[in-house]
């Protein structure tokens, strides 16, 4: 009995510690990648702080993720494609900015298209020059596919694994139709060879720090925002939905609409790290709607812990930087390692590692109380 | 026949069984009752094996049963119905019967007549699955379901729950039956006081996770209701 | 540094896995034997592996790692053509110096990257000539999986077809996904299709692990290459191991390299490799071989530069020879591509291929087709006065360098 | 013109916002505010509700009493719209057909339900799980800036005070008993505060004085409210009844007062039983 | 010694003009040895047929020390064994330095088919003579049509004489200009159903035929013929193709309706444990590389133990702690397939293995010249359906069926029950596996065994049993097969990558229709 109360109070504790921690980090690693000299033992290499970017767009992805998955109960096993839908729509952006920079030097078709004949751009490539449109675009598309999707879904009642394999099909035909080369899209090269972003060199180090930065504020505004909506009233009918939707229905409430609006907003979630993930990988590819990829995305929430938002970009984290590290440290191993991590995560940390601090913390503060 | 000591059973944090103890005769009928939330059900469940006891003994014939595995007890003759029936739900009637046949000692292959004499409407929805049945006769089929694997102790709790007044009293008929002709050794939680009544030998009555009264039926008194299950 | 240390990009897991560990293994090999010859520089070779796991972003943080944080002084890596994309623009902004081992599309010369494998020009038209004059193929199936290489190799092919006066209707290109596994109306079709009384190929571009299923299903719908021949560009001894070879007999393919190939360097490069790995039955193949040639002009280079900066070896490497394993000498071109000789070989129930023709001359490599009407105009020339990887002839231009 | 469903949707800016909505007005001119005409259900073929007829007058306390597998809990599946059914038909007032309404804007018109077997989020706190039932819009919007006000507040506590769960109001509801999930459902519907209620054996697993407490509870309600009960417990059924009606085989068989009922000689055959 | 080669062909008679022609062939190049094949026809006729056959399969070689031609056979380890070419008698052994190839290529090869084929015309065996014409059939010159026409007028066996007459007809159709005997070949012509016979109707159907009017007309009339019979053919032929593919898609997801559809474990490893099978398969080859088709039957019950085998260990080791934690199921064994795949890597390598495919699993039935069905693929057809049949049989009859079904629907009253929910699990999870490891003996006879294997099945898999309704084997059935069949119908029309996505978009439309597959649960617990 009392535990339950303690969890929620603990979660808004760590959820205030993370966005402090968070904040601090970000702040930090800019100062000693910009300020400090590179000779320096303190000096944050622009690499790092790359890396650093690329994990908090997965953060970021983790948290849409656990926003449907961990409070309404949705399990989508398609998160990947709204992520890469964002990334292309930054992506083309990015394409559309090389401009008359290209190996052929053609002003108006990006080199994929060149040598593959293409005669002039299709007409689904036209505003992508302009920032704002693209990321209208970038937004929209994703928002649109996961309102049409959800509606069909979720007023058809389409719940549980139907769903999730549902969102994995989803992910798994977009995949297939941006692997065709008549799509238009680069085909498995996907879109590369970025050359800058509103002007500014996106190889440049002030860049790429700018980049990390935006990423660390979108995933903190998100987080934020998240937290928001599940404090609220909303999030308690979300809750209802995941343990009883038919119950909830009967108190009135549409859970449909409810559902849509939530995958809606997660989704958009997703394409803002996807957004903010192209131009500091420097590519995007079909690759990123591989049903694996989002599978993936649901293992670091649930490594993480679902259901407390900043567990999801723990998890997101942890593995990521696992991933970056066993494949360095033990580059013929490091599947057994990551998979050993899983199973070991499942088995001995069922609220994954969220849980586990809260209930370290919880016993700790007992524990205090007590004394 | 039943006999459980200094039972204790917690969920997480929350003790609900304060060092209970509880002897039940074989052959006899004991009706355990107490308010809601008392820690019957939980009792129960402990009993069968559902719920780990943090500890205790609880000894049926003798043989202490903590710490083995649920599933031994309907093999030793353990029947039980369980509060909200638990029939499997997309299990037929008769599916739903079947299950326990191989726990019979006589390796009977065959649903016995006597759960149809009992309860006709379950021969009649045979082939309905268990969970589309209205809730009494779910009812019916979780007691039907318990007699299939004839049972040396038979466990029911709140067996009336939403069932027709004539079989209430048929069902209370057949628990007499059993108990006096067969020697079933039956324990009953019931809320209903009359049917407690006509039905029970011994009653006990729980409060706060310990058995406060036990005794014979006949001494069930205003004093000890007023006190016990008065709200 | 008191070693130089050799960077390996290879994928070891993941789908690519199957066949780039082997490259990872060969470069190993290299900087083992290299080692044993004292090093280069008077320093040991290091190698620094690490596993980009067939993920294509990953392969643009390995290398940001491997040349910011390990420092290396050159990468071998790379084999699907866009982890080679991923790598590029990383591998230009910090200025490293890779090797790419394997036969790819073209269509792109980079400052820092080095192409051992063949372009376009080196394998698949040298493969329809020989298809078109010795066995008098008349009518062509292009079957590839959809993506760049495939693509752009039929799409050079297909022009090159039709100005050798190859109708349109005589051509039937057909492309499947990665990893198709089910053949069996493809191939019904193509059987169909060559059976019109005219001479019939296909001219095969289907990557990895589609093949196996394609060549089973050939063989049991009872398609020999008598009838209707395969010539496959992606096929190589690795590849075959896998598959039993006995219905495939007489199928082919066209590379640069055949393990085969009776000459006493590659025997001892075949030796070599066996006691390496510690597998008698260990197969060599292309890819392998453009590692072998790009490591070994590397080292030399390196020597003769006597450092490793990357400019400097950079330049030294134009012009560079170095002995292939099939008798020749592979010369580094000023477009960063190798002249090579071709080689058409037919599939024997050994999983060994047999050659059947080669150039007579070596073959340079051409970054940008001149069966492309946009790239025709291009050339790539690394060395003053043009200095740029996509020059083009007519605007007298060179677009999108960034030094 | 016809709209693309999702659009036809937008198109009722009420719709999406709910709070937006005018109050529906059920008109009860003929004190009749729920009709059930010749409503039949048939589940593979089985008849579980055979031209079902039946009207509830505008704060009655009605009984439902019937064998088990008489179609009680079936009937009240098709008035909340849980169940479609395969003819007939049903209005609350004159002008609102439920057939052609979903679950929420059935409930949204302020017709409760308590489930037979007692269901409430487990994984949501006692208070919280009132908090949802809470009569206000049940709108996106308005949820995500929804706060509770003093009396609302105050209505939760009277409630969980009533239903003896004040003890329990940070708890979480699948820890609570099977009588205590009973007495939070019965809270939840009472903080709605529904102008149809609809309980489907609410004593179940009670004790005694429970009961007793339930019918009183039961009696104050009736007036404001309609209410319809399904239970067996014949002490508890006559202690709130006015009338009384018998549901057998899918249709009515009786109705009228306790006693007209209890002597009745069909209803005595198929339910009650005869006293030996 | 070194006269034994020539010695035998003196034996076998040869007369020297064959003798010095032979003798030429080791030296030859490609180009010369054609011609020297064609000379060697003339001049030996007959029997030159084992020499032919011998170099056709690429075991003519000629020894280094005396340059006489030998067969070799090469036994899997040890020296290559050499035997006469004419006589089969043996020759002793050599290392593979010793001998050198006489090679062979394409058009070599056809060269030789088409001189065996002559040869072979005359064979005792009907079916030989049959492959004869056949080989001959579209490539007829004047003196092999005389040939033909030769056996014809011999031939006993009414097959071979049809073949030989739409041969002959074909070969007269092509080479006449006469009206009459054009129009009497097409009318011998417009029951067959060879393409080749075909595409020369429709050339001299087309509107700028060449051809008199007559002609042109019987041509279009024999074409609406043939292409009537084509298209049925076709159609049944398409009808196969998605039968086929449907067996693949059951085969795979099988399993996965066991531990998935039944039990509720979100089992992604399901894949690793087909490819676990592939490579059971491969083992057993290996360790009995000269019994390929009994290799096979020995792999089934094998494959089936060794994934039913790590399935339980899968389940006692882990997933058993997950009971009521579905979801987090799919992260363990999400793991679990990580892991199973390195482990494969690293122990096989991360190559592809080779699996032989016995005598009797390869080529194809005949039916006729546009129907013929794959022995591969026929098998394994039947085979699906057998396994299907059998696990049926298992759930329906024995107690393991119910018991399965009761723990899934409630754990807690099952053991009440006395149902040994933990032996069920084990038991149910290992069958489940056990099944995908046989899906993996059949997948190695189709596709790559390799690491990958079951990444490529895992998506199909889930597909299926979601569209067939979770919790139903029938279902998975109907819904593999439609899918396939649907998939090879719509692959002519919009190719194999555009099929793929219109069907996945296909099943996502469906599901909103009948959000719980073609065959859901129903009933009122199944609807909340
Ligand atoms: N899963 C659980 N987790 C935590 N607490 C629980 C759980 N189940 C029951 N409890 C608590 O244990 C106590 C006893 O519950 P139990 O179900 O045994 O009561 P009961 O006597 O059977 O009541 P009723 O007459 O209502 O069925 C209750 O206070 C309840 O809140
Ligand atoms: N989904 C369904 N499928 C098949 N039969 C059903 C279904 N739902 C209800 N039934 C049948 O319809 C009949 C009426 O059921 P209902 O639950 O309405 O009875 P009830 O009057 O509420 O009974 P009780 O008093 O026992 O709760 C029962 O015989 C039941 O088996
Ligand atoms: N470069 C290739 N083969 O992708
Ligand atoms: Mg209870
Ligand atoms: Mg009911």
């Amino acid at each position: 009995m009392t535990e339950s109360r303690s969890m929620l109070r603990l979660s808004g504790r760590e959820g205030t510690l993370f966005i402090g921690v968070l904040f601090a980090v970000t702040v930090l690693a800019s100062l000693a990648n910009l300020v400090i000299p590179e000779d320096s033992f303190l000096h944050v290499s622009t690499y790092t702080i790359t890396l650093l970017g690329k994990y908090l767009c997965y953060a970021l992805l983790a948290l849409s993720v656990d926003v449907i998955w961990g409070y309404c109960g949705i399990l989508s096993l398609g998160h990947g494609a709204f992520f890469a839908l964002g990334g292309y729509g930054m992506g083309m952006y990015l394409m559309r900015q090389i401009g008359d920079r290209g190996v052929y030097g053609n002003p108006e078709l990006p080199d994929f298209m060149v040598f593959l004949n293409w005669q002039e751009l299709p007409w689904y490539w036209y505003g992508f020059d302009n920032f704002g449109f693209a990321m209208l675009m970038a937004l929209l598309v994703p928002g649109v596919l996961a309102f049409v999707f959800g509606w069909l879904a979720f007023r058809s009642r389409v719940t549980g694994v139907y769903l999730s394999i549902m969102t994995q099909a989803l992910t798994y035909a977009l995949m297939l139709a941006f692997f065709r080369n008549e799509m238009g899209f680069g085909g498995n090269n996907g879109l590369t060879d970025f050359k800058d972003l509103l002007g500014f060199d996106l190889q440049a180090d002030g860049t790429r720090v700018a980049l990390f930065m935006a990423t660390a504020l979108c995933l903190g505004g998100a987080f934020l925002a998240s937290r928001y909506i599940m404090g609220s009233r909303l999030g308690r009918v979300i809750l209802s939905i995941r343990d009883g939707e038919s119950r909830a229905r009967f108190l009135g409430y549409r859970t449909e609409l409810f559902k849509v609006w939530l995958f809606v907003y997660s989704a958009l979630l997703a394409a803002v790290a996807g957004i903010l993930y192209v131009p500091q990988v420097g590519i995007i590819n079909p690759g990123e709607f591989s049903p694996l990829n989002s599978i993936e995305v649901v293992v670091w929430v649930a490594v993480g812990g679902r259901g407390t938002l900043y567990g999801a970009v723990i998890g997101a984290l942890l593995v990521n930087y696992a991933k970056t590290r066993f494949t360095a440290i033990l580059p013929e191993g490091w599947l057994f390692a990551l998979g050993a991590l899983f199973v070991y995560v499942t088995l001995l940390l069922p609220h994954g590692i969220a849980g586990w601090f809260t209930r370290r913390f919880a016993s700790k503060s007992v524990k205090e109380a007590a004394a | 026949m039943i006999e459980i000591s200094q039972l204790n059973q917690r969920y997480g944090g929350t003790q609900i069984l304060w060092d209970l103890d509880l002897k039940v005769e074989e052959g006899s009928c004991t009706c355990i009752m107490g308010r809601n939330g008392v820690g019957k059900t939980t009792l129960l469940k402990c009993i069968m094996g559902l719920l780990p006891a943090d500890s205790g003994e609880i000894r049926i014939a003798g043989d202490n049963l903590v710490g083995r595995s649920a599933e031994f007890r309907p093999h030793h003759g353990i029947g039980y119905v369980p509060q909200g029936r638990d029939i499997f739900p997309l299990l037929t009637v008769e599916e739903n019967l079947r299950v326990g046949l191989p726990c019979r000692k006589d390796k009977l292959k065959k649903i016995p007549d006597r759960v149809y004499d009992l309860f006709p409407v379950l021969k009649d929805m045979l082939h309905r699955r268990g969970g589309d049945l209205s809730g009494g006769q779910q009812q019916q089929l979780a007691i039907g379901r318990a007699l299939v694997i004839e049972p040396r102790v038979l466990i029911l709790d709140e067996p009336n729950e939403g069932i027709q007044p004539n079989i209430v009293k048929q069902i209370g008929d057949v628990i007499t039956q059993l108990n006096r002709e067969e020697n079933m050794t039956v324990i009953l939680v019931e809320q209903k006081l009359g049917f407690a009544r006509r039905v029970g030998q011994q009653f006990r009555l729980m409060e706060k996770g310990r058995v406060v009264a036990s005794d014979a039926m006949e001494h069930l008194s205003e004093s000890l209701i007023m006190q016990h299950l008065a709200v | 540094a008191d070693t130089i240390k050799v960077g390996v990009l290879h994928s070891l897991s993941g789908t690519m896995a199957i066949s780039e560990t082997t490259l990872k293994d060969t470069v190993l090999m290299m900087v083992e034997e290299q080692n044993k010859k004292g090093g280069l520089l008077g320093k040991k070779l290091e190698p620094v592996v690490v596993d980009p796991a067939s993920n294509w972003p990953l392969f643009a943080e390995k290398t940001r790692e491997l040349l910011t944080q390990e420092k290396v002084d050159v990468i071998f890596g790379c084999w699907t053509s866009v982890s080679r994309k991923s790598v590029l623009p990383v591998i230009e902004e910090l200025n490293g110096l890779m090797f790419y081992p394997v036969q790819y599309e073209g269509e792109e010369s980079s400052k820092n990257i080095f192409y051992t494998g063949a372009a376009p020009n080196q394998q698949a038209i040298p493969a329809v000539d020989y298809l078109m004059d010795e066995l008098g193929v008349e009518r062509w199936v292009l079957a590839g999986t959809d993506y760049v290489y495939p693509r752009t190799t039929n799409k050079i092919l297909e022009a090159y077809l039709k100005a050798k006066g190859v109708a349109a209707q005589d051509i039937m290109i057909n492309y499947t996904p990665f990893g198709h596994s089910d053949w069996q109306s493809i191939v019904s079709d193509i059987k169909k299709f060559g059976s019109a009384g005219k001479a019939t190929a296909v001219v095969s571009t289907i990557n990895g692990d589609a093949n196996v299923p394609f060549y089973k299903e050939l063989g049991n719908q009872g398609i020999s290459s008598e009838d209707i021949p395969v010539v496959a560009f992606s096929v190589g001894e690795e590849e075959l191991s896998g598959i039993d070879t006995a219905p495939l007999v007489g199928h082919m393919a066209a590379w640069n390299y055949f393990e085969s190939v009776d000459t006493d360097a590659n025997a001892a490069f075949i030796d070599q490799w066996r006691a390496f790995t510690g597998d008698d039955s260990r197969v060599t193949n292309d890819p392998m071989e453009a590692t072998y040639i790009g490591f070994n002009m590397w080292a030399k280079a390196v020597e003769k530069a006597g450092t490793t900066d990357v400019d400097t070896v950079a330049s030294t490497l134009i012009g560079m020879t170095t002995p292939n394993l099939t008798g020749g000498t592979a010369t580094m071109l000023k477009n960063h591509h190798l002249s090579k000789p071709v080689l058409i070989g037919e599939i024997q129930s050994d999983g060994q291929f047999e050659v059947v023709w080669e150039t007579e001359d070596l073959v340079p490599g051409d970054a940008w087709s001149d069966f492309l009407p946009a790239s025709k105009p291009i050339v790539a020339d690394w060395t003053a006065p043009i200095n740029c990887g996509n020059y083009n002839t007519e605007t007298k231009a060179c677009s999108g360098q960034n030094f | 013109m016809s709209w693309p469903a999702p659009l036809e949707e937008m198109r009722h800016r009420d719709r999406v916002f709910p709070h937006l909505r005018p109050k529906a007005k059920v008109d009860v001119s003929k004190n009749v505010l729920l009709y059930v005409e010749g409503v039949s259900v048939s589940f593979d073929g089985f008849k579980a509700l055979n031209n079902l007829n039946l009207y509830i007058n505008e704060g009655e306390l009605r009984c439902l009493i019937g064998a088990n597998g008489a179609g009680k809990t079936t009937m009240m599946d098709v008035i909340t719209g849980k169940t479609p059914c395969d003819e007939g038909t049903v209005y609350f007032g004159q002008s609102i057909d439920l057939l052609k309404r979903s679950e929420p804007e059935i409930a949204q018109l302020g017709i409760g339900r308590k489930f037979q077997k007692p269901t409430v989020f487990e994984a949501q706190s006692v208070f919280a799980n009132l908090e949802l039932a809470l009569k206000a819009s049940k709108g996106i919007w308005y949820s995500l800036r929804a706060s509770l006000s003093g009396p609302q507040r105050d209505r939760i506590d009277e409630i969980l005070a009533l239903i003896n769960l004040s003890e329990a109001r940070e708890q979480l509801a699948g820890s609570l008993s099977h009588g205590q999930k009973q007495w939070l459902e019965i809270g939840m519907l009472l903080v709605s505060d529904p102008r149809l209620l609809f309980l489907d054996e609410p004593v179940a697993g009670m004790t005694a004085q429970e009961t007793e407490r339930t019918a009183e509870l039961l009696n104050t309600l009736a007036g404001d409210h309609t209410v319809v009960v399904v239970e067996h417990d014949m002490e508890f059924v006559r202690s709130i009844a006015r009338t009384v009606t018998v549901l057998h085989q899918g249709s009515v068989l009786a109705e009228g007062t306790m006693d007209e009922v209890q002597n009745h000689p069909e209803v005595i055959e198929v339910y009650l039983g005869s006293d030996e | 010694m070194c006269c034994l080669g020539s010695t035998a062909n003196a034996e076998s008679g040869q007369t020297a003009a064959t003798e010095s022609l032979l003798a030429r062939l080791p030296s030859a190049n490609l180009r010369e040895t054609a011609t020297l094949v064609g000379e060697l026809e003339q001049s030996g006729g007959d029997r030159m047929l084992p020499l032919f056959q011998i170099m056709l399969d690429g075991r003519l070689y000629s020894r280094k020390s005396d340059d006489a031609l030998v067969a070799v056979t090469q036994p899997p380890t040890g020296d290559w064994v050499l035997t006469d070419v004419f006589t089969g008698a043996s020759l002793g052994t050599a290392t593979r330095r010793e001998v050198s190839k006489v090679r062979v290529n394409n058009r070599l090869r056809v060269q030789l088919r088409e001189a065996i084929a002559r040869i072979q015309l005359n064979a005792e065996d009907a079916g030989a003579r049959l492959a004869a014409v056949d080989t001959l059939f579209g490539d007829l010159n004047d003196s092999s049509a005389a040939l033909l026409s030769e056996r014809r007028d011999l031939e006993t066996d009414d097959k071979v004489k049809g073949a030989i007459e739409e041969a002959l007809a074909l070969y007269r159709l092509r080479s006449s200009s006469e009206p009459a005997v054009q129009v009497a070949a097409l009318n011998v012509l417009a029951e067959s159903l060879n393409t080749e016979v075909r595409y020369a109707v429709e050339q001299l159907a087309a509107a700028d035929s060449a051809a008199a009017l007559p002609v042109r007309n019987a041509a279009r009339k024999a074409l609406t013929r043939i292409d009537s019979n084509l298209e049925f053919y076709g159609f049944l032929e398409q009808l196969f193709f998605g039968l086929s593919l449907g067996s693949v898609l059951l085969l795979a997801a099988i399993g996965l309706a066991i531990t998935f559809g039944v039990m509720g474990v979100i089992n992604m490893a399901h894949g690793e444990m087909i490819m676990l099978g592939a490579y059971t398969t491969y083992v057993i080859q290996l360790l009995m590389p000269d019994h390929i088709g009994l290799s096979l039957w020995i792999a089934i019950p094998a494959a089936f133990l060794v994934s039913g085998l790590v399935g339980v260990i899968i389940e006692r080791g882990v997933i058993r702690f997950l009971k009521g934690r579905p979801l987090e199921t799919l992260l363990a064994t999400f793991g679990i397939s990580l892991i199973l795949q390195q482990a494969v890597r690293t122990i096989f390598s991360p190559l592809n293995r080779q699996v032989a495919s016995p005598e009797w699993m390869s080529g194809s039935l005949e039916i006729n010249a546009a129907l013929s069905i794959t022995y591969n693929r026929l098998y394994i057809l039947l085979f699906a359906l057998l396994v299907f049949a059998l696990l049926q049989l298992i759930l329906k009859k024995t107690s393991l069926g119910l018991n399965v079904r009761a723990v899934s629907q409630n754990r807690d009253m099952a053991k009440a029950m006395g149902i040994r929910t933990e032996w069920v699990d084990a038991m149910t999870f290992g069958l489940g596996s056990g099944v995908a490891g046989v899906a993996g003996v059949a997948l190695s006879q189709l596709t790559n065994v390799g690491p990958n294997l079951g990444q490529s099945y895992i998506i199909d898999s889930f597909m299926v049993v979601v569209f067939g309704g979770v919790g139903n084997l029938l279902g998975t059935l109907v819904g593999g097969f439609t899918l396939g069949v649907a998939n090879k119908f719509l692959e002519p029309m919009t190719g194999a990558v555009l099929a793929n996505i219109l069907i996945l978009v296909f099943i996502i439309l469906f599901i909103q229709k009948r959000p719980k597959g073609l065959f859901p649960q129903k009933g009122r617990a199944a609807n909340d």
